[in-house]
This record gives structure tokens, sequence and C-alpha cells, in this order.
């Protein structure tokens, strides 16, 4: 018998305008001990359809048509009462990001105590150790102790592994995970993963998990089913939709995950994804505005050069200089990039990576060590004309499309600005026409600049803040994590898109990400970090074919098998 | 900010109060009807000014560190450009909702001086003024003297919180 | 812990020394002291010799520097109005104001809290609209007007509240004198403490319908409901001790907001406090009275900050261990 | 229905208020603080008068101020320099102590020791000779028809006991140490101060040992300052006072129709006037340049007849005033009916202006205390507002007393062009007012230091002087209304009104309003 069964749901949020259908005809079974996996990109409808089973759809959306049954019994039209008793007793739900999800002020076992008592009979001794039982379980060390203490003295797998335990509390039949590893790193992501597929053998638990990431689908799942815009495009095992996609959405979905495996030189266009569009205007870089030769001094050999680079950090300030205590989040770092090559930072967060950059152009003062860009020696610039003359030559391009916009700025200020400010222009006509120019290039059209960066997605925010970076006609482009808030789909265009412009302006790149698979198909020369330091250095294909260090090699084992992907559409890129 | 601090230990009527005894000090030869408009001003203003600070600073600390200041930073855009061009309109909406507040606060205050009896000359009537004098005459059962400046400030009061809060959404690019 | 706590002492004294200054410089300007303390008809040579004998003619810095020596030993001098010394005549009105206050803090706790627990959870009920209009109406409308409002109503009209004063008072210790224990005490309280207390429940209340809006939305009540919480623990353990900390920084600055206001509002009821007396002192230019007063608030308020930075450490376990 | 049971609460409540104070303690308030108890620290009405229910003098004055033996029980002028004093034998300090000789003796050092702010009570140059120990004579430089009038003010103090308490140094604001007179009362008074606690609350108790017979029925008095003026009266309306004073004249007519309480009026004393700048010879505040237009005689009449007294009597002052041509009250000056004030004539005063050479007037900046006298600020309004009509702009710059008096009194420079005040004589003698107010001064206010406006009129200070000697009474106001007369027609001064009494009563107590505003509990009885 099936643990969950969904028939032909149908949720609405009705607007002032019009009824907006978040999911529609959505049919899904789960069965006890398997694992359900539901897929799609952002707005597809899949976390609609979890939290239409818990109940939990956020006002105004609610169901309007189809059946939900748990264990046979329907549950979708429980009144409120009923339905708030079947959550956290039959139905857990984990949380996307574990640093949210725990209430700051209570303890662990408090917060596990009072919703194990809501649902067990239990006396408060009995649940403490059933508390501490749980935690045991889900793999924390030392339960008796940890319980005890708050969320924020847990690192971030750790407070995951107390949201499953809170999700496990009272023996439930089903598990709605929404979106559970995203917010992790590789290495505890495969971690949190190995733990929640042994949780769901162990205690015969069905599953169902929510995530936009194909590795995920393909580790843990046994049933997958895709999504978009809220219908349910294709449903199946998760070998013959991985392996044999039949829908076309499908097929462009899982050729546009980057792979670890093999490098492919374009991601494939795939028309069914949502249209980016194509440059309106194409623009021959051989006499425009971008691709005029710069006046930039010549270099032989590396463009950037970088000498046993340091950077701590105050952490603790205090008028007696023994007694402050600092962090280290670059230590004695060297590496060059050559001209006109991509060169990767791949790590975990807090390795480091995105200190280096910042220490590069400049936001932060390095303490100790050398960078030599060009034949300039960036940390003893001390004119500001020089200064300016530095900035001009290498641009960035941040991480989160929705904070690196200025939100009261039209679009077309804000990539004017750079060019009015070092004064790459002569005439505001000319500024205008290059501002067109530049949106036409990254996709978005000219018409774009009249308006602002919320009226955009992700995607062609993050097309905005590169056509600012252009703007400055940089010879060296620096990307943080450059596409890590984006689905795979506008991942794909997105690094495409670079890849075309490097070409063309004959950048130089530095590219900063945590996910390999990206820095594969985006790099010609990689370093590793962890802690701070450079753990290896080297020519793409060699890292992943061969990897030298003991931490390289450890990360590349945690990458998610991506060998069940069809690979029917790389071929035609 | 220390200023700040030192400040707060002295609550806004205080400030007025004495900013205006010593503005009437140093100004005494000057021709009060004039002045004491303004000085009522200032002394307002400066027993305000801290919570906007206070304020400002909030979301300057969050705004400061959003990647678009990052983003200006690494174009080269000097620290004053930044504040003004970028940060600032950012920090607007939360001073516009105090603003809103503090309008109400404000006449409450010169209303207030009023009753102690430093607010505006007689000659040039205000809301609080009206109130205060008509304070006085509340028991001989000229209650309207000070009931409809009242009732008048509290519609003001009202308006002005709808007008802050429209004002806000306005001023807000993504919700236009 | 210790080092946090003589880092603010340092601080609270740095300020004190300020206020002290700011104090002193200023009250030389509010008024001549000497028109006050005579009568009409003193001659202009006995006003003279008072002010010589007062040291009202030495340098400003001179009396600035006896007035801090003296402070610092407790000794405000002795008032001009009353001819009794400033620190006996603080210790009879301390009481009276801090009872006053403490009554208006609690008023506005106790009111403000519920109504904006409601507010928040009900954000679109009637009950929160009128809830918010009401308030604002409340907010603005001067202190003093309110007050003479009430009376009107209650004491003038309806009879059953005094209009003035503290009622009858016990003696606890050498010298406390407390309303709490009678029932005129507590009848006198009322009035003032509503008055007083209005403002900042009208605060408190929009501040903790704010914060419980932001924090309804957050993952861990989502969480919280998705465990299947009943409602109650949701709302009061969960959300309500989450918007506690900036309500109780605010709570706290306005608690020396309330020492401060309380004056307009003892000069209405004729509360025998400091406020009275230093508004009285104020329009008598009785400058020992004036000076002790802004110190003595200036105290309160850096001790009541120092009580509210220790809150922060029992409320908010993310404080109270030391950062690796 | 609804009215009734509102009664019905009331009555309980008034019921339950009752219980706790016996019938026949009065509760009364009064908008100012009573401060030292030292009768010789502050020469102020309230104070005086206050203490004056425990203190007493060798004279009092009776309900219509007449002055009565009291201490003293008869006195004659036995040379013309040497005033003899019968004292009252049998009289008793509250502390048990006999009243004699030694102790008028006493207080007539102390009262002009330094420190004293009562040093006028008796004349600099005067001595004291004990006859007996209930006979004292006072040796004078020269003949004074008046040196008793105010000696109903001046406490006698027990010499024993205030130099057993260490006290003998009157209070001042420069002691640094609390003087016991100034928290403790002993005098020979119709009642004993028990408790009092400055600012706060002063508990009098009757004195069973009084030496004259009680016409009140009171056990005791509670007196509670209040200073806000709605609270004041609400105190009144709620029956938890029996008497509070003063009350707005505002509210006059809603204590009458309260049931339960009256508003008692009377006028007083003291005279509000208005005082120009006559000294300067620019004034400070005017757009008048090299030109003092108040030195012109033409000028200050046609302010003068601008001002229409009768709008200020009805419109500002509710009827509670009396308009006045001279600047003392007509109850303290035999001749005052005969004085007559220059009509209120727009016309006449724009052709004074004219004539004076300002046609289109000028402007002027005036001084006002905001918080001294009845509706002071609203007089000076409508005073601006009157003189609008002849061109003259003022600016009118109204502050609370403390600021007001440091300014425009010698202080503070004289620092004024035009102002409000007002003034009541001590004595009740009209030398006083020509003393303080009409004489010559220089710039650091010796002569008269309350001429304000600094004019000088030889005449007027040549007949003061004449004044203070003469014993003949017919004669002495004859002088003195010559005095006034050259005041009147020079306009020197423009006088607007004496202000009006309101107090405000409870139905069951009785009590004497006296004109000079003096609240005396021996004239009360409750029911």
């Amino acid at each position: 018998m099936n643990v969950l069964d969904i028939k032909d749901l149908r949720v609405e949020f009705p607007g002032r305008k019009s009824v907006f259908v978040a999911a529609e005809g959505v049919n899904l079974q789960i069965e006890a001990g398997k694992i359900l996996g539901v897929v799609g990109e952002s707005g597809a409808g899949k976390s609609t359809v979890g939290n239409a089973v818990i109940g939990l759809l956020q006002e105004p959306g609610h169901i309007a048509n189809g059946e939900v049954y748990l264990h046979g019994a329907r549950i979708d039209k429980l009144p409120y009462k009923q339905m708030r008793k079947l959550r956290g007793r039959k139905i857990g739900m984990i949380f996307q990001d574990p640093l949210t999800s725990l209430d700051p002020l209570q303890t662990v076992e408090s917060q596990l105590v009072e919703t194990i008592r809501t649902h067990l009979p239990l006396s408060s001794k009995e649940a403490q150790n059933r508390a501490i039982e749980l935690i045991n379980a889900v793999g924390i060390p030392n339960a008796a102790e940890r319980i005890k203490q708050y969320p924020h003295q847990f690192s971030g797998g750790m407070r995951q592994r107390v949201v499953i335990a809170l999700a496990l509390c009272a023996e439930p039949e089903l598990v709605i995970a929404d979106e559970p590893t995203t917010a992790l790193d590789v290495s505890i992501q495969a971690q949190i993963l190995e733990l929640m597929k042994k949780l769901c053998a162990e205690r015969n638990v069905a599953m169902l998990v929510i995530t936009h990431d194909m590795g995920v689908i393909a580790d843990i799942t046994d049933h997958v089913a895709v999504m978009y815009r809220g219908k349910l495009v294709e449903y199946g095992e998760t070998n013959q939709v991985l392996g044999e996609p039949r829908h076309a959405y499908t097929q462009s979905l899982i050729s546009a995950v980057p792979r670890p495996d093999i490098r492919v030189e374009r991601f494939p266009v795939v028309d069914y994804i949502e249209a980016a569009g194509t440059p309106q205007k194409q623009i021959d870089i051989s006499t425009h505005w971008l691709g005029k030769s710069r006046d930039y001094e010549a270099v032989s050999g590396p463009l950037v050069q970088i000498r046993e680079l340091d950077m701590h950090f105050e952490v603790k300030g205090s008028v007696i200089p023994s007694r402050r205590k600092y962090f280290q989040a670059v230590k004695s770092v060297s590496f060059d990039i050559e001209q006109g090559e991509t060169f990767g930072v791949v790590g975990e967060s807090g390795s480091g990576k995105s200190t280096i950059a910042r220490l590069i152009t400049g936001l932060y003062e390095p303490t100790g060590g050398s960078i030599l860009f060009g034949k300039t020696e960036l940390t003893s610039l001390k004119n500001r004309r020089e200064v300016l003359a530095m900035r001009r030559q290498m641009q960035m391009i941040f991480q989160d499309p929705y904070s690196s916009l200025n939100a009261r700025m039209r679009v077309r200020d804000i990539i004017a600005e750079p060019i009015k400010f070092h004064k790459l222009a002569s005439r505001n006509s000319e500024v205008r026409q290059i501002v067109d120019d530049l949106l036409d290039h990254v996709g978005l059209g000219a018409a774009a600049g009249q308006k602002f960066p919320h009226e955009f997605s992700g995607g062609q925010r993050q097309r905005i803040s590169i056509a600012r970076a252009l703007a400055t006609r940089p010879r060296f482009l620096i990307c943080d994590e450059p596409t890590s808030a984006l689905d795979v789909s506008i991942q794909a265009q997105i690094l495409n898109l670079l890849k075309d412009l490097q070409q063309e302006l004959g950048l130089t790149m530095l590219f900063i990400s945590h996910d390999l698979a990206v820095i594969r198909q985006m790099c010609n020369r990689i370093g590793v970090m962890k802690n701070g330091e450079l753990c290896e250095v080297a020519d793409c294909d060699t890292l992943f074919e061969a990897p030298q260090h003991e931490y390289t090699k450890q990360l590349l084992s945690l990458m998610p098998s991506m060998e069940l992907l069809s690979r029917a559409n790389l071929e035609t890129a | 900010m220390r200023i700040a601090d030192i400040q707060l230990t002295f609550p806004a009527i205080l400030i007025a109060l004495l900013i205006d005894g010593v503005a009437a000090g140093i100004f005494g030869g000057i021709d009060r009807e004039i002045f004491a408009f303004y000085i009522l001003i200032v002394s307002l203003a400066l027993s305000f000014w801290v919570q906007y600070a206070r304020t400002v600073r909030g979301s300057t600390m969050v705004e400061k560190n959003k990647e678009y200041v990052q983003a200006a930073r690494v174009i080269g855009i000097p620290a004053v450009i930044i504040m003004v061009r970028h940060i600032l309109p950012n920090v607007m909406g939360p001073v516009l909702v105090i603003a809103t507040i503090n309008l109400a606060l404000a006449i409450v205050t010169e209303a207030t001086l009023s009753f102690l009896g430093v607010g505006m000359p007689p000659t040039q009537p205000s809301l609080g003024t009206l109130i205060a004098i008509g304070n006085d005459f509340l028991y001989s059962g000229e209650w309207w003297i000070a009931i409809f400046p009242g009732l008048a400030l509290a519609i003001l009061v009202l308006n002005v919180n709808l007008l802050g809060d429209w004002l806000r959404d306005a001023l807000n690019p993504k919700l236009r | 812990m210790i080092g946090f706590a003589t880092r603010r002492l340092i601080q609270a004294m740095i300020v004190m020394l300020v206020v002290a200054l700011l104090a002193f410089t200023m009250f030389r300007f509010v008024g001549d002291p000497i028109n006050q303390m005579v009568g009409i008809e003193t001659s202009i040579e006995e006003r003279e010799a008072l002010r010589e004998r007062l040291g009202l003619n030495d340098p400003i810095p001179v009396q600035f520097l006896r007035f801090v020596t003296k402070a610092a030993q407790f000794d405000f001098g002795t008032s001009y109005q009353f001819r009794q010394p400033v620190s006996e005549l603080f210790a009879k009105r301390i009481p009276a104001t801090l009872e006053l206050s403490f009554m208006s803090a609690l008023f506005a706790l106790v009111v403000g809290i519920p109504m904006g627990i409601y507010a928040g959870l009900n954000r679109d009920s009637a009950i929160s609209k009128m809830f918010l209009s009401v308030s604002l109406i409340g907010i603005s409308l001067p202190t003093f007007f309110i007050g003479i409002l009430l009376i009107f109503l209650f004491s003038v009209t309806l009879q059953w509240l005094p209009s003035f004063g503290r009622g009858e008072t016990v003696q606890i210790g050498s010298w406390w004198t407390t309303g709490f224990l009678t029932v005129s005490g507590l009848k006198a309280l009322v009035l003032p403490s509503i008055t007083l207390g209005l403002y900042q429940m009208t605060l408190i209340m929009r501040l903790i319908r704010a914060e419980m809006l932001e924090v309804i939305r957050t993952d861990y009540i989502k969480f919280a409901r998705a465990r299947g919480l009943p409602d109650r623990l949701v709302h009061f353990r969960h959300a309500l001790k989450n918007t506690m900390v900036p309500v109780i920084t605010i709570t706290g600055l306005q608690l020396g907001s309330i020492i401060a206001f309380a004056t307009i509002t003892e000069t209405v009821f004729q509360w025998p406090g400091m406020g009275l007396m230093f508004l009285q002192a104020v329009q008598n230019v009785d400058i020992p009275i004036m000076s002790a007063y802004l110190l003595l608030t200036a105290f309160l308020f850096v001790a009541i900050n120092f009580i509210v930075d220790i809150m922060y450490f029992l409320i908010d376990p993310r404080l109270r261990v030391g950062r690796p | 229905m609804k009215i009734k049971s509102t009664l019905m609460v009331s009555a309980l409540l008034a019921g339950s208020m009752l219980t706790t104070a016996q019938a026949e303690t009065l509760k009364f308030s009064f908008q100012g603080t009573l401060n030292a108890l030292d009768p010789y620290s502050l020469n102020e009405t309230f104070t005086l008068h206050a203490l004056g229910n425990a203190y007493e003098g060798l004279t009092r004055r009776g309900p219509d101020l007449t002055i009565e033996p009291a201490l003293a029980e008869s006195w004659e002028v036995v040379e013309p320099n040497r005033w003899r004093f019968k004292l009252r034998e049998g009289v008793k300090f509250h502390n048990g102590n006999d009243f004699t000789a030694e102790d008028v003796a006493f207080s007539f050092e102390r009262v002009r020791s330094e420190g004293s702010d009562l040093t006028t009570r008796v004349p600099a140059d005067a001595t004291v000779e004990i006859v007996d120990d209930y006979t004292i004579d006072f040796v004078l430089s020269g003949p004074n028809p008046i040196l008793h009038y105010e000696w109903d003010t001046w406490a006698i103090m027990d010499k024993e006991w205030t130099e057993a308490n260490d006290a003998v140094k009157v209070t001042s604001a420069s002691d640094t140490t609390p003087n016991y007179a100034a928290l403790n009362a002993n005098g020979t008074g119709p009642f004993k101060i028990v408790s009092h606690e400055p600012g706060v609350k002063t508990v009098y108790e009757t004195n069973d040992g009084w030496w004259d017979e009680a016409t009140h029925n009171l056990t005791g008095v509670e007196f509670t300052p209040i200073g806000s003026d709605a609270t004041r009266v609400a105190a009144l309306l709620s029956g938890e006072m029996d008497m509070v004073y003063p009350i707005p004249v505002q509210d006059i007519k809603r204590i009458n129709d309260n049931s339960g309480t009256v508003a008692l009026t009377g006028p007083e004393l003291r005279t509000i006037f208005l005082g120009m700048d006559q000294m300067r010879d620019e004034l400070l505040y005017s757009d008048v340049e090299g030109a003092n237009p108040f030195k012109d005689e033409r000028v200050r009449k046609a302010f003068y007849q601008a001002i229409d007294i009768e709008a200020i009597k009805q419109k500002v002052m509710r009827g509670l005033s009396t308009p006045s041509a001279i600047m003392i009250s007509p109850f303290l000056f035999s001749k005052g009916g005969e004085f007559e004030r220059y009509p209120y004539d727009v016309d006449a005063a724009k052709a004074l202006m004219a004539e004076a050479g300002y046609p289109n007037g000028f402007s002027v900046g005036m001084d006002c205390p905001n918080d001294r006298y009845v509706n002071d600020e609203a007089i000076c309004q409508a005073v601006a507002a009157m003189l609008a009509r002849i061109g003259v702009k003022v600016d009118l710059n109204a502050q609370p007393k403390a600021k007001y008096f440091a300014k425009i009194l010698a202080s503070g420079g004289y620092d004024t062009s035009f102002y409000l005040l007002g003034w009541t004589p001590g004595s009740f003698d009209s030398w006083n007012v020509l003393d303080n107010l009409m004489n010559c001064r220089d710039e650091s206010g010796a002569g008269s230091p309350f001429n304000n406006g600094g004019f000088c009129d030889a005449k007027i200070d040549e007949l003061t002087d004449q004044i203070l000697v003469e014993n003949d009474p017919v004669k002495r106001d004859e002088l003195i209304a010559e005095a006034y007369t050259i005041s009147h027609d020079n306009a020197y001064y423009i006088p607007l009104h004496q202000q009006g009494l309101a107090w405000g009563v409870a139905d069951n107590v009785e009590l004497v309003q006296r004109a000079d505003n003096a609240f005396h509990f021996r004239f009360v009885t409750k029911n």
C-alpha cells in the first residue's frame, strides 16, 4: 500500500486580478521505505506539492482540486486541528536552510522535547531520553551533552542533522524534505544524503525529496517526478527518467547539468528553457567600442602573479595587541594567472576563495604578500589615479544577483555609472549607445535599460552584472560564484555567455566556485583551497583525472554520481 | 554614536527646554518674536536627531555589506559618492517611517513646551500652543478650544502616517 | 563578562561627566536664580551680596570644578528655594518617581505586549486596525492634555480616582515611602501611570506587532508549525521570545524616557517626585536641583542600559557564550 | 437613571474620603510652594502669610486689613522719633516658652541681619531699647508715620529656642547646612506646624494655648501646593480640597455651577501696569533710530489712550479686574477715587502719534511674564493688538518669571523697552509705591530700583522725601495725591487695573477673603 497517494492535485493562489495555478494535475505515489524525488527549476511548483501535502500552503493558496491520501486516509480536507496533529506525528518535514530552521533561543533539547511531548504520551524524562537517542541516531557524537546546547553552537551540517532528528521525532510515516542539502557544502551534502537514505530504509519511512539538483536525485531516489510550470511532465523510475528521458523538458534539463566527468565546449542551448533572448543585434567586436584596443600596457608572462598572500581578520579587538584574536582567512597563497586563461579556484565555504577575489580587487587590503598585476604591484599603490587605472582593468561579478544591483537605480544608470565615472565615453549619447549595445550583447536587449533590477529574474540580473563589469572594458574579470544562485538551465546560459565573452574579448578570468562540475566546464587551470591554503594547482584535466592532494581526492569522491544521466543531447552541442 | 548615547540620557523635552533656555540667554538681546520660531526648530531638531542617526546607522550597516556597494567600490567610485548615490536612497525607508511618527512627536513636544511656557510666542500661534492654551479652558466649558486643535493634530498625524506609508511604497521601485 | 562590565562602567562615567558639564553650562543661561530667592523689594546691593556668597560670580570653570568635586561625594549643594541639601530632597522624592515609573512601565508592558501580539498575529482583523488607529491618536495628544482629560473624566465627573498627589504613603526603612500598601496610594497611582505609560504602550505595541510580523515569516516558525506544535507554543514560546530582543532594547531606552517624561505627568498630577521638583526648580532657577536631577536621570539611564545589556545575555544564548 | 447612579457612586466615594480625614481638618491648596519655614528668608506674600498662621507679629490685620494689636497690646509715639510698644502678657510660644521683650529685641536684630529678606521691616538706623519685660521702645533717626505698617508680617521668634537650636543666623540660600529654623517653626500663632515637606505637604495643628479666643473650628490644616491650574481646580471640584487659590478666571463659572463649590472673587491690591523706557536715548527694541519715542509725553499718552481697558476687563479678565487710574489700589489710598483714566480714544491716540512725528507708528519690543500675574500673557497680547490700531507693531516676548525678571530688573541691566509689571506695596502705603517705582534711579538701580523705565521727575523725589516724614495724615495724603497727579499728567506709567482675587471654596467652608490675597485659618469655619 502506498504511504502517500496524491491524485490530480491542483493548487491555486488567488491574486487580485487572476488566479495563479501553482500546481496542476499532479499524481504521485510513494511506498514505505522508498524515496520519491520531485525535481524542477524554481517556480516549477515542486515546493507547493510538499506544502500542500502537509497543509502549510502560504495564504491565500489552497488545494482547489484533487485528493491527498496518507495510508489510504484522505487528509486534504482535514480540519485545522486534526491536520496539526498529523504534522510531526505522521508527516515530518525538513527545510532547506538549517541555519534558520531552528529557534535560536531554545536549546536543541527543549525543541526536541516539546515536539516529542506534543505528539507522544511520554513523561519529560522519557522524552529527554528519546531526544538523546534521536540525536545519536542522526550521527551527532556526545548526544547527551550536545543536546543541552543552542543551535548556534552547531555547524551547518550538524544543524541539518538536528532538523532531521526533529522531523523524525514521533516516528512519522512520511518525511517531506524540501531542498534538504542545497545550503550545504559538498562533503556535508554527501553525508546528509547518506544519512537520509539510511534512516529511510531503517525506519521504513516514505520520503518525498524536493530538489533542483539532479545529483541528489541520481544519488538517493527510487522514483522521480519532473515538474515544469506546475505540471508533472515526466514521472517514473529514477534510472529510466535520468537515463532515457522521454519528455523534451527533461532532456534539456539533464543536458544543462554540468558534469564533472566530461567537459563540453558549450552547453546545448535548449529551446524549451525559458527564453533569455539572443542578442538582437550582432556587434562586430573588432570595430565596436567594446573591442577597441585598450591602452593597457602589454604584459609578457602571467597577467596576475600572487605571492605569499596573507590575510587575517580581527575577530576580537583589544587595546592590548597580545589579547587581540585573529582569523586567518588566507595563508601564504601563491599562484599565477596567465593571460587569456580562466583560472578556477574551488573550495568549500570558508576556505578563503572569495577573500582572494576581494584582495585582488582591492576590497580588502592584504596583511602580507604581494599581488602583481602586469608590472604593477597592487599592494603598494598609493596614488589615486594609479588605483583607478588598475580598477578599470579588473572587474568582478558577484554571487548574489539580488543584492549586487542597487534596487533604486535603473538598469541603464547602473551600467552607465562605470563608463561615466572612468570617463570612457565623451558624450552622453555615446554612453547611451554603449549601454544599449552592452545590454544587447549580454542578451537582454536595449529596452531593458529603462527598467529597475527587481523586474528581472536572477539569470537576467546576472547578465546585467556582467554588462556592468564589461562597461570598463576590463582585461581581467573575476567571477565569484556567478551562477550558484541560479537554476541549472539559467546557469548553463550564463556560463555560455561568459565563455563567449572571454573568447571575443580575450579576457583573463578568475573563476571561483564551490562546484567542481562548473569549474571543470569553465577553467583551464584549477587551484583547490582548504582552510585558507592552496592545496593543489593543476591543469583542469589533470586535476580531475589524477588528483594529487588528499583533499582534492576527497572532494572528487563526494561528487554525486552523474553516470545515470543521459548524454543524449551533449553530442548535439 | 557616543554623542548620541550621551544625548539619549536627556529626554527630548529636557533638551528642548534647555536649548530654549540657552538660546534665550544668548539671543536675549534680539527680537524674540523672530527667533523663537527658529530656536524652537533647532531645539526640536537637536532633540530628535539621535533617532534618525541610530536608525540610519543600523540600516547602513546592513546595506554597506551588500554586493552592490562592493560592486561600486570595485569600479573605483569614492566612498562619498557611494554613500550619497547608493546607500542613502536605500536607507531612506525607515527614516520616512520614523519621520512620520516624529512629526506627531514634534508637535506634541511643541505643545508641551508651550505648556511649560517656553513654546512659540503667543503672537504666532501654533497647534501646540493652541492645545496648551485650551488646556486651561477645559473646565470652564470651553472644551472646544483644546479639543479641536487636538483633533486636528490627531487627524494630521493620521494623515501623515498614511502619507508616510504611501511615500515609502512610492519611493520603492520594487512596488511601482 | 567582567571586561564588558568594566568597559560599560568607564563609558558610563564618561557619559556622566559630559552630562554634568552640559547640564552645568546650560544652566548658566536659564535665568537668574537670585530673583527667585528673594522678594521683589530686596535691594540691588543685597542681591549682589547674595550672588557673591553663592559663588555665582566666580569663573564658570571654577564653579564647575567645585560642583563636580562635590557631586562625586554625593553632595549636590543646597537648594536655593528649599534651603535644604539637594541630596536629602531627592532621597525623599525618588520613591515617588520610581514607583510611578515602575507602574507606568508595567502598564505599558502589560497592555502593550498582548495588544502587539494580537495585532501581529491577526494583522488584517478589524480589532488590530482599531488598536493601531487608536494608538496613533494616543501619541498625537500631549501628555499633559491626556492627564487633564483623565482627571476631568475620572476625578471631576465620576469622582472615582484622586486628581493629585500620592494618597497615603507608608514608610519603609529609613527613607523609602511607598504608595503600594494603601488603597488611596494605589488609587492615586492609576491615572498618572496611565498618562505616563500611554505613549510607551503605543510604542511597545507597534514594535511587538512589527517584530511579530517579521518573526512569523521566519523558517523556524514554519518549521515549528510543520512539526505540528500547537499554536500556543508556536506563538508564545517561539515567536514572542524572539521578538523580545528588540523590544527589550526599546523598552530599556523608554524606561529612561519614562522617568524623564514623568516631569510633565508629575506636574499635572502634583505627584511629589523628582520631575515635579525639577520643573519647579527650572521655574525658579534652582541650579543645584537642576544639576542634580540631570545627573540623576543620566545615572538612572546608564544603569537601565546596563541592566538591559545584562538581560540580552539572559535572553539570547548567542551572546552568552564567547565566540571561538 | 444614569445621573442617579453616578450620584450614588460619588456619594459613596465622598463618604469614604471623608472618613479618612477628620471633619474639621481643612485641606487647601495654593499654586506655589512653601519652602523654608524661616519667617525671614523670603519676602513673598504667600510665604509670609502661610507662616503667619504659626508666627505672629506685634500687629496683625483684620478682615478689612485694618491694623490690630497682636503681640503688642498697644503702642504710641512717645517722642517724634521714639515708638513705645506695650507687649501682651501671658503669651506662650508653641514650645511653652514665655513671650517677652527679649524676644522682640532678638527678632529686631535677626530680621535685619545678613541673609534676611525682610530687612526693610525696620529702618536700618533704628535701635531698640527694652524698658521692661513687656515694654519696648524703638528709636528712629527721624519721624516715620508708617513704621509699623508691615509689622503684621514681621514674625516674632523665640530667642531661647532660636539660640538653643543654633538658628540665630537667618537661613540663607548660600548656607550649605540646613538651618533648624528652616525646617521647624515655633511661633505664638493659632496654629502649629507639625510636619513640613517642602513642595509636597505642610500640616498644621491647632494651638490650644493661643492667647486669643479662637473663632475657627478647625483641628488641623493640610496644605498641598498644586502648580497646575487645571489640577488645582479639579481637586476642588472632586471634593478632595476644601479650598484652592488662585483659580483661573475662566473657571469661576464652572466652580459656581458645580454643586458644593463656590468661587469667591474680589479686587486685589496688586496694580498691573505698563512701563516704558524713558532713560535711554535710543530704545533697545525698536525700529526708531537715534531717538527714544517714549521720551515724548505724547507718545506715552497715545499708548495710554489706545488701550481699551474695558475690553481687557471683559474679554481677558472676564470681569474680574478693576481698571485703575493710579499706581495704587483705591483701598490703600483715600484719595484714590479722585483720579480718572484718560479715555480710550483711538483717534486721539493716532493724532498724538502724528503730532509726535510717528504718523505711521513704529515697532517696539514688549516684555511680559507668562506665569506671574492673572492672565498676564493674555493681557500683553490684547495690548499688542490694541496698539496695532495706532500703527505700533509690538513684538511680544512672553517668558516665565524666572527669565522675565532676570531680564527687566536691575540684575539684567533693565534690558527692556516696554514691559508689564505688577506691584503691591508691602506696607499698604503709597510711600512704598513712590519709593520703589517713581523716583529717579541710576543705571545700577540706586534710587527707585523698580523704576525700570528710569524716568526721573525731581518733584516726585522731593515729595517722596516729604511724605516719609510727614506725620499728619491729611497733609500726607495731599502730598501723595500731588505725586500721583504728576505721574498721571506725564503718563510716566500706564496703569491698567487691580487684578481680581479668585478663590475656590467648598460650600461647607466659610472664610474671609482679604484683599491682600492672604489666607488666615483663624477666620475659617468648616461645617
